[in-house]
């Protein structure tokens, strides 16, 4: 078995997560993140739909459909949770109170610039809270797959696809690595198990900056 | 004596014209007035333009009222869902209208909306497609953009409990647009779970005071969308 | 005796609040109203300091000084009440969800003209919430004393102290009368008991157009 | 784990510059952080710049503060009051700088702050001397002011309950400033008189998220304004 299956990326993302951090979860992928959080540390999910405190998905029979995260899907509240409206939710992330936020992402360039609202052609955009969580968070991390289905890389020098955020991505997962968008490429933190640097290279649309 | 109740939601929804805006809460399947948004797929109102986080699932509530042809224009964050066809479809076909809007600043505008606050600014989608046509402005080094109030003459929304006067209490994370949509509004329309009379809320916890709330229906068993859509997908041809 | 005293005068001011009305009270003489509401009619008050559904003077003994007015003063809360905090609370002024307020005044004038936060001179001038109510109230009516303490109108054709707002007074009651400024002059809608026009006419800074 | 507790006001506030921006909260003698501005004399910074509604009262809290010649400006909506000597007597020597803000614009440029809203456009003191040097811009048709958001390092604020993370629910009246404070300042200190634990508060009753807290202390009977106000009167000359 070749790199990291989705449960694991979500988990190497969450271990990077401080005791203490405020944390929102994007659409997607990074919603695994809630059921994945290391042992021994405080941390406090947002959602952006009003819920501090969000916990893991709910056992079965126990989902409520007014208790759901930003994908729309039922979770749980810890004890310390808190409700509250939109617009204050908002101001959380637009206000700099987030530490850390992790999206999904079309594209993301080696100079943090980030797609993930558009996917052009005539299908209709959704942009969601992600500029607001580009613009507001402390700090981006992206969630996402190496590849397109096609093959085609999806971590690039320059994006082809609308911008979500110019300049604002941190650390990247992948099924492949944990990479950290550098002047001049991506610097590699990490290499899953089984991946080398020839077929990082080969999987990804910049320059490598390895050590 | 204040009674905000009608016993019919056709009654309280007798006076929407074609051509209304009209705020509906929820995000997702939390906190949907689809009771309310079935009444007025019965009263008739044409030419809408409705402003709610999502675009529709399945074919009940706002995606019914889509289906049925009587929305000229949606504003939202998130059209996109694993059952929102008959958006996708009327979109495709450029026979709906689709202004997005960032999701905090949606919620923002029409905050602003409800607080006399006529337009502000915002960092959201500075460099972006979003900022097109739209006055980007420095202030302390980085830039903004000037974003307007969003009002509208109904809004339409979903309470878990309501007294007589319109003081209001939400369920979980269905509370989300709810609050600053019933201040944003001429004419704010709830429909809630259990109603009450005044003093039965405890007043440290109210969450939308009875000044933003105009007409009050009793819908103490709502429809669960998520039972609506297990069946469409159940029906689905494979 | 002639003319109301300020329990009248405060009494004549809340009969003319309709039954259902949202109702501000600012400092000073409008407090009072709060008092005298009149008997079955539900009418609710605003406090800018976070209350809704203000109710009258608590007994003696029972004062708690978290449950106080916009002028500082010791209130109770009516079943139905709410509290919430300053922004939520100037939300509903400045958002055009009041009804009625009811200021104070050191000058009116008959084109709706109010100055009620600085009286000049070197003392410090104190704002409050009055420009946020006169900009943002549906009606903005007035309790105060026809002429000042050495005799001087207060009821004028042009302030001489600095604006609250411009053309925002409706209604006027004073000790002598209740008037609507009105182009070119107060317009007499109810004189006191025992006050005649030519009373009315000589404690006033502007023409008084009866009838 | 998260724990802001501090066992100490003084140690809570051990980090305060001189020349810092200290926003807090109360109105009247409700919601005042007395303990915490007595620590924060204690400390020693100076050179402050504070915002609140008032300008203190008697010889307590804020109005020590200002005696005490720590205070360099104030930015508040209502600085006279029948017991606010301190500040009139600064002010007529001209010892200290007032900034006078309609209350609404003041609770809103604070809320701007930490809803990361850099400026907005409000109707409020249009035509004024409160437009003096301020931007006027139609929309609609009428003329609002620009006015931009009111930061600050700190926040001192009181709650009725805490929990450990920083969950807040406040009494009353006492309310008024301190949640939009809590979410403006680089660091937000709190006195409540009860502090609990994570899940001892009903989640969907808090009105201060734990997000906008730093830190906490327990001050469990805070002293009251009015008892010392009384004894003022009653010892002053006749």
């Amino acid at each position: 078995m070749t790199g990291w299956n989705r449960e694991e990326i979500a988990a190497r993302a969450a271990l990077d997560i401080p005791d203490g951090a405020y944390v929102n979860l994007g659409i997607g992928q990074p919603e695994r993140v809630a059921d994945l959080m290391p042992a021994g540390r405080e941390i406090i999910l947002h959602s952006e739909n009003g819920i501090l405190g969000m916990g893991a998905s709910p056992a079965p029979g126990e989902t409520d459909m007014e208790l759901i995260n930003a994908g729309k899907k039922p979770v749980t509240l810890v004890p310390g949770g808190a409700f509250f409206h939109h617009a204050d939710s908002f101001a959380m992330i637009r206000g700099g109170h987030i530490d850390v936020c992790i999206l999904g992402a079309f594209e993301v360039t080696c100079s943090g610039d980030i797609a993930n609202w558009s996917s052009g052609g005539n299908a209709a955009p959704a942009v969601g809270g992600a500029m607001d969580l580009v613009a507001g968070a402390r700090e981006v991390r992206v969630i996402m797959s190496h590849q397109t289905a096609s093959g085609r890389p999806k971590l690039v020098e320059a994006l082809t696809l609308p911008a979500t955020g110019l300049g604002v991505v941190k650390r990247i997962y992948t099924e492949l690595a944990v990479l950290d968008p550098a002047r001049g490429g991506f610097r590699l933190v990490e290499l899953a198990p089984g991946v080398d640097l020839p077929m990082l290279e080969r999987a990804t649309g910049a320059s490598i900056l390895a050590g | 004596m204040i009674d905000k109740r009608f016993r019919r939601a056709l009654d309280a929804l007798h006076d929407v014209p074609d051509g209304a805006t009209i705020l509906v809460s929820g995000f997702g399947e939390a906190g949907n007035p689809t009771e309310l948004i079935h009444a007025l797929i019965e009263q008739g109102a044409r030419d809408l333009t409705v402003v709610n986080n999502n675009a529709g699932n399945g074919e009940i509530g706002l995606a019914l009222l889509l289906k049925e042809q009587r929305v000229r224009k949606i504003v939202c964050s998130f059209p996109r869902g694993s059952h929102s066809h008959v958006f996708d479809e009327l979109y495709r076909a450029g026979r709906i209208e689709l202004e997005l809007v960032p999701q905090g600043t949606l919620a923002e505008r029409i905050r602003a909306a409800g607080a006399g606050i006529p337009a502000f600014y915002t960092p959201t989608g500075v460099g972006t497609e979003i900022a097109r046509g739209k006055e980007t402005r420095s202030f302390g080094g980085r830039d903004y953009l000037l974003e307007t109030a969003l009002s509208a003459d109904f809004a339409l929304i979903k309470a878990e409990r309501a007294d007589r006067w319109g003081n209001l209490l939400y369920n979980k994370a269905a509370r989300n647009f709810a609050p600053v949509m019933a201040a944003a509004a001429k004419v704010t329309i709830v429909q809630a779970r259990h109603v009450l009379e005044p003093g039965d809320l405890d007043p440290e916890t109210i969450v939308t005071p009875s000044i933003f709330v105009d007409r009050i229906v009793h819908v103490p068993d709502p429809v669960r969308e998520s039972d609506h859509l297990a069946a469409l997908d159940k029906a689905r041809p494979a």
